[in-house]
């Protein structure tokens, strides 16, 4: 089964790394022992929108990730698609099916989305919980990894340490743990809601 | 005519980087432009490729975007088509100076009527911050990274050698003099050049401890010398180069014949 | 006269801030429309150009500033009696 | 510049002058290179500033990209060069594509690859003139065969390049362009001007359908045109990472000179009945008009257009005979292209005759051929 | 440079950069430009003038032109760009071929013509990779689909330049360039060296017949070696008015090649008995290769290698199915080839779906044109 | 090692023309390789493309014939590839100053070890006599029918702008000044260059009254002026392009470290 | 009916000129009145061997004269071969057939060939005669024309003059007439011997 | 020493006839074997060379010769006594 996976929002937020980290575990370290004994690999690929130079504007990642040999890397429709900015929404919110799950930062993102929506305030969070909003990509990455399941935690953490500078490892993995608990009290709020 | 009668102001904010040198070039050089009284529709604005060639596709007259390098040779050609017409060439160091260097340097030599400002960031910003011909030596980027170990071209002391009309050297940190060397250009006849060191914070400064813009200009300021206080100390340009130093000032003014002249090419509008 | 900063213009480098001799500029703290921290005139009146009429002095702001976001415009009878 | 009519002993390159000067050529850059020079030489002598600038630069690209900055001036503009010339200005015809430059490109063709032949000739740049710049777009060139046609070909390179805002070439050879003959320039020509903006003329280039060709905005008449080689709106602004501007811009820049294939090929046919047909260019189908004039059983497609491709006039051929042969003074480059077109039009026996080396294909070279193919 | 073997989550691009150091690079000059810079970032990083040069220069000829001096000083070297600086190079690819000189070119296609779209992917350059420079002479090129086929082509294309002494192509596109996925680099690889004049090893390199590729006399060792791009004899004595001996040395050129074909050209075939074959390669191919795996009715067979052109394999397929489609990033350049050859094999209909602006053709807009042809 | 040790004697008669300039430019040249004891392989020769760019093939040692403008970058890529070669370019006015300048200037600013001898006829002999980027002004060429309106360039002036170690210009009238420079350039490390004035009679002087080689040595000795004493002068280059004379002599010697040096590059044999 | 003519020399010796000059008449100059009252015309190509820049070596220039339309305009095989230096003979004595006529000028070319041979001595002429060697040529072309007869005396000197200074012009027409001379002396002599 | 002209290389530029200070080389009058009025040595005896050993003196000649066709050679004894 293929998952395929959108993160947008605008340059500068670190968009780029969180697919690239996401496809990373999932290439690299997600690798579950199968029925049979063997080992059962996944193939990840990841794309970017790229646009000129570092100048703002609106910034595109997309991962997928499946469990066979990959055929065609790119992702079509996402199932998963992550928003962390108005202007990123205007763009990508049309490309979507019926059960798309879409992850927004409600504070960047002023649009409210009908479907299935999950609302992951990662930059307000990271900055008044772990000091700094520089890893709000982190948190939300953490929220999005609670919420798909698509990889495990450890690979992902693994994934995300080698990307990351290593006097920044402590404060990135609170950011992955700050977003998973987000995500789950959204999930939560969800459910009663 | 207000700044936004000289500029496209529909295509505002433009797409430059925050705190990026080009605006403050752009700003000096539409001072100069109106307080000479220039006319808009008599003017061509011809550039590059690189984030600074784009200036001209922000004017509010006609523009020559053209193929990276070869702004110059363009500029020829439409400005000796069209006589009448007064031709301003934008573009930054790897642009002028490196895949253009020998444009310059016959441009200077040939002596056709145009002003050239080029914008020397001392990197290649548009494509995300590799070395240029004016990256200082040891400073880092993308294709240097342990340090340049070229040694940079002094852009401004070669128009002088190779004989262009008109050359200044300014950075953005010096915005009036910028402004009065532009003039001064804008008014002789022939080749005449203006290089404007400027801040790249994004694909410079970022990789030399200079990330925020203001740490740039005071870069520039802290390195800048008079040219003719420089050669008082008689140290040549290259060793000026050694050292890190950005000479700045007037370099020439001369009355070369402009080629038009020399040719006898008539006005056919 | 003073300088007025256009919040669709500003992309916060505060180069304004560093560049002015009178400290009329100060950094942003609220984000702006862009999505930026958009500096702000704190001190228009600390400017060389406070109450005057005729050629400007100093400019420093309006020719460094990358964005285009600074102009002038007449101060209002309240702001020329600071 | 006024040519004046009558009759003239002429060098092919010096026709070529004659034809660039009665087009009403304003502006010429060039840089020396064998067997093109003289045509740099001719202009230098006649665009002495006051009816129009010659330049001499310090290299091909130099040259390329001051012609398209004149034509932006509005003057009628060209070069002239040579095999490794035409190399370095791949990237700028490119960009004439692209921005929609009228400019007009000679190649007098030598042997190549590199520095190969300087003074001898070939047809080894055929497919480099439709496919020697990056990305998708399409040109018109011509190929002339003696030196009436150097004038009449460089005449309809300027015409067609202005009607369609597309570069045009003169794709010529050591051969022809040094070859002396007699020229007839007669008391009328059919020139056509630029399809200026804001200017309406009863003018032939204003029959091409608007929607394919846009009235060019000359500089410094308050236009206020932007001109890029990047993916650009029809307003000029740049949009290089919008797939739709993208498909519009470049299938137009194709279309426009696709559709309008029947107004540009030109082609002279002999014995057209014959069922084995000659098809050549320039001068390597100069042999085989003294094959097909002397021998009825063989005719000649002889292509005085190469590009865009004349579909037409070949599968009419291929159509109507038993087989082809193909000559050209190359490896075998239009061959490919010719075969495809006769293999759709159900003639299944294609053959070359391939000679390089400087030397055009003799008349018995043809026959050896033809007999050999069991023809004659 | 040893490159260690084991899995690796890398860019398409640094797994070129991968490759070129599995194949020994010692040399490599670029100019930046995207989307192909990441190579010469990759390459400035580990060339650090111990074990081999990393030169940034003034443009795209510099390099190119360092690049085959480079390889006359005997070591591996390289060269990577995109559309504009490719154009610019193309009179030093053909001196490259004419004194058949070993160089690696990597070209990842963005949009074009001319400046067009930096960011975005096509496949317009695969024709001027065989016709840009002018002249006749024949490249070596292959078109990655993977990161892994970046790192493999790589590899191949220093291995068949060596081997051939011909200048080898990676044509790559900016969205397999800027991919990121899995590199597996394994422990043994065959790399092929230098066939150099004065030393015979059981090289691979030796196994081309003597009579088309010629050992290789690398300066600084006494041979005394000239080294033209002009017509020259085997001793490499010019002899630019000679027919013969242009003659000669050119078809040699082609044909070493040419007849090499069987070991040069690689592809890859799904369901090779449908009865439909889609022909592709490179990103455009990928959307085909999700389409072949899930209905049977649809075969694919994706060239990794464009140059030579690979005759046969097309051949084959055109042989055993009723029709063709070709996919391809651009508005048909392949396409008049592959045709060519279907028809001459009995294969009739031969359709293409082109697409320009960036994105490869879905899966979705493959079987919408299956459909619009009556196939699925 | 006798003169035809290190020419091809079953070349000769070379193809240059009666007269020409590029044989004594090869005399003074062989004389100083050889009282230097330099072996020729290990030496490599490059050339572009032109009549002076043709000496490397009469040459037994490696050469490296190559394209029109670019000797000095495949130089570059051969000296850098195999750095215990010595590497010479032999060039023209032409390919070196005006297709091949940006190399030209880039080559003496990143100074990797190399002798560039530019035989400066000034004009385009191989093609039959176009004016070049040193044609004097005013004088006539094919391309030049009414003189030639452009000035010249100074192409020792520019490579001293652009950083090369070492440059010098001498006549053919100076054979012995120019082996000594020839010799001096060669010892020096680092980018160095001489330039020779020398005569084309056939497609320079026919055309400008002085198709006798004889007249153009005596034109030569007529024109030239030893740069200290120009320089006392006061006269800037441009100026003295301007009044036609030939300044010559060394114009700079110094020692900037090769770019070999500064990366480090390790002799791979 | 064609006639093919190849002109032959070292560099210098002006042999271009003479295939341009002969060319030049017949095209431009050389008609005739036919039999229906209407002016014939010929049609006449020049073409050469075209060596880098003025250095000396051999040198040809090749006329193809006919009386119809031009359709093939290169010389295959002359049908006149004239030949005025050593090495042009080595070069191109090969390329003729039994009837080709051979002109040399005798104090150049020291081989002799066989068949239907001319001597011509235009360089020791020109030089003895009109006083100047560099009209050799010129004597050559009066003499071939006299030989040939293709075009007529008065067209080709009017082609000659054209392409020549106003100030040569004596000496050309004096040149023309003492290659007709020649010649008649050399066809009287073989006549005879 | 003597200098001596190679009649199969001299192209008869005559620039030795214009070079030496010792006027001692003449134009030619015969054609050579290569077609040109090759120069000749007329007067050996006034080289600065002559009857000299060790280094050369002056040898502009020899540098000066476009097609390497002079050389030095050893005087007969009969030259010698010149
Ligand atoms: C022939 C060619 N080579 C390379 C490029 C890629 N390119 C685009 S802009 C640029 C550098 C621009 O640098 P500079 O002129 O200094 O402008 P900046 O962006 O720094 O203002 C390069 C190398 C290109 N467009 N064309
Ligand atoms: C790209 C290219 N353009 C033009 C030419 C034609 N060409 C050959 S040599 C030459 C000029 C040589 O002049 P110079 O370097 O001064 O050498 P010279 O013959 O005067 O010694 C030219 C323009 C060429 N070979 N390649
Ligand atoms: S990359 Fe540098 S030069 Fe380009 S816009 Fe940004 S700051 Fe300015
Ligand atoms: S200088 Fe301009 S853009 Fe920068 S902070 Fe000040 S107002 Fe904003
Ligand atoms: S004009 Fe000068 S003093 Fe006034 S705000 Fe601007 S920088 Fe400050
Ligand atoms: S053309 Fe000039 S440079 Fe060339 S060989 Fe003849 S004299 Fe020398
Ligand atoms: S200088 Fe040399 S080539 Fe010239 S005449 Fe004297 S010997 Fe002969
Ligand atoms: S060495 Fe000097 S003096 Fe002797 S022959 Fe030569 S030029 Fe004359
Ligand atoms: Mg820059
Ligand atoms: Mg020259």
């Amino acid at each position: 089964m293929d998952s395929q996976v959108r993160f947008s929002g605008f340059g500068g937020q670190g968009v780029i790394l969180m697919g690239i980290v996401l496809a990373r575990a999932a290439a690299l370290y997600d690798r579950r022992v199968g029925g049979d004994g063997k080992e059962v690999r996944k193939s990840a690929i990841q794309t970017q929108s790229y646009g000129p130079s570092a100048r703002g504007g609106h910034s595109k990642c997309d991962v997928k990730i499946s469990d066979a040999e990959m055929l065609y890397p790119f992702v079509e429709v996402p199932d998963y698609l992550v928003i962390m900015s108005q202007q990123a929404y205007a763009k990508y919110i049309q490309e979507r099916k019926p059960d798309t799950k879409i992850i927004i930062d409600p504070d960047l993102v002023f649009d409210r989305p009908k479907g299935d929506v999950y609302h992951i305030s990662a930059t307000t969070a990271a900055e008044e919980t772990v000091g700094t909003r520089i890893v709000a990509n982190v948190v939300m990455l953490g929220a999005f990894r609670e919420i798909s399941d698509i990889v495990s935690l450890e690979s992902l953490e693994r994934a995300l340490l080698e990307s990351v500078p290593k006097p920044t490892h402590d404060l990135n993995r609170s950011a992955l743990k700050l977003g998973a608990k987000l995500a789950s009290e959204a999930v939560e709020k969800r459910s009663k809601g | 005519m207000e700044i936004f009668d000289f500029y496209r102001k529909d295509r505002w904010p433009h797409v430059f980087c925050p705190g990026c040198g080009n605006g403050a070039v752009m700003n000096c050089f539409y001072r100069a432009f109106n307080e000479l009284g220039l006319e808009l529709d008599k003017t061509a604005f011809v550039g590059g490729i690189g984030c600074s060639s784009r200036i001209p596709l922000y004017i509010n007259s006609d523009a020559l975007h053209t193929t990276h390098g070869r702004a110059i040779a363009f500029a020829t050609g439409l400005k000796l088509a069209k006589p009448e017409l007064k031709v301003v060439v934008f573009t930054g160091d790897g642009d002028l100076g490196a895949i253009g260097g020998n444009h310059f340097i016959n441009g200077c030599r040939r002596n056709v009527d145009m002003t050239v400002i080029c914008i020397n960031n001392n990197i290649y910003g548009m494509t995300g911050g590799q070395a240029s011909i004016t990256t200082p030596h040891e400073f880092l980027s993308t294709t240097t990274p342990r340090g340049n170990k070229e040694y940079p071209f002094d852009l401004a002391e070669i128009a002088v050698a190779a004989g262009a009309n008109y050359v200044a050297r300014w950075t953005t940190r010096h915005v009036h003099e910028l402004t009065k060397s532009i003039k001064a250009a804008l008014q002789k006849k022939g080749f005449t050049f203006v290089e404007v060191v400027a801040q790249c914070p994004t694909n410079f400064g970022r990789r030399n401890r200079m990330a925020d813009p203001t740490q740039m200009l005071e870069w520039m300021r802290e390195s800048s010398i008079r040219r003719d206080k420089a050669k008082a100390n008689a140290v040549d340009h290259v060793d000026l180069n050694l050292e890190g130093k950005i000479t700045v000032g007037e370099f020439v003014d001369r009355n070369r014949e402009c080629y038009e002249e020399l040719i006898g090419v008539s006005k056919h509008g | 006269m003073k300088p007025v900063i256009d919040p669709k213009f500003c992309k916060a480098c505060n180069i304004c801030v560093y560049i002015c001799p009178k400290k009329c500029y100060s950094k942003g703290s609220g984000i702006g429309e862009t999505g930026y921290f958009t500096a702000v005139v704190s001190a228009a009146e600390k400017c060389y150009n406070h109450n005057r009429e005729g050629k400007l002095l100093c400019e420093l702001c309006i020719l460094s500033c990358p964005d285009q976001a600074i102009s002038w415009h007449e101060e209002t009878e309240e702001e020329k009696k600071k | 510049m006024k040519v004046a009519p009558g009759e003239f002993f002429l060098q092919g390159n010096e026709a070529c002058v004659q034809g660039a000067l009665a087009s009403g050529v304003r502006f010429f850059a060039g840089y020396p290179i064998t067997p093109s020079t003289e045509i740099a030489e001719g202009l230098a002598a006649k665009l002495d500033g006051k009816e129009g600038v010659f330049l001499q630069m310090e290299d091909e690209i130099a040259c390329i990209s001051a012609v398209i900055g004149a034509s932006w001036g509005g003057v009628k503009s060209m070069t002239a060069t040579s095999g490794p010339g035409f190399s370095l200005m791949q990237e700028a015809i490119g960009y004439a594509a692209m921005s929609e430059t009228p400019i007009v490109i000679v190649d007098v063709m030598r042997g190549g690859p590199s520095t190969g032949q300087p003074t001898r000739a070939s047809q080894g740049d055929v497919m480099q003139t439709r496919y020697g710049s990056h990305g998708d777009y399409q040109v018109i060139a011509f190929a002339p065969a003696s030196v009436q046609e150097m004038f009449d070909l460089t005449v309809a390179a300027f015409n067609y390049s202005e009607k369609y805002r597309v570069p045009a070439f003169l794709l010529s050879d050591a051969e022809v362009g040094h070859m002396r003959g007699l020229l007839t320039i007669p008391d009328k020509l059919d020139i056509i001007g630029r399809k200026e903006k804001g200017i309406r003329r009863s003018d032939e280039a204003y029959d091409v359908p608007d929607e394919l060709v846009r009235p060019f905005p000359v500089f410094g008449k308050g236009h206020r045109t932007m001109v890029t080689g990047m993916t650009h709106t029809d307003n000029s602004w740049i949009e290089p990472e919008d797939v739709k501007v993208h498909q519009e811009l470049v299938k137009r820049l194709s279309e426009k000179v696709l559709r309008n294939r029947k107004d540009i090929n030109k082609w002279e046919l002999m014995c057209p009945g014959s069922k084995t047909m000659i098809v050549s260019y320039g001068s390597a189908a100069l042999g085989a008009k003294e094959v097909a004039a002397s021998d009825d059983k063989v005719g000649l497609l002889r292509l005085k257009s190469l590009w865009p491709f004349p579909e037409e006039p070949i599968a009419e051929v291929a159509r109507n005979c038993d087989r082809i042969l193909v000559s050209e003074m190359n490896l075998g480059m239009m061959y490919s292209e010719i075969k495809r077109v006769a293999l759709e039009n159900g003639c299944k026996k294609v053959e070359l005759l391939s000679k390089i080396g400087g030397d055009p294909p003799t008349p018995s070279e043809f026959r050896h051929k033809l007999r050999e193919m069991g023809v004659i």
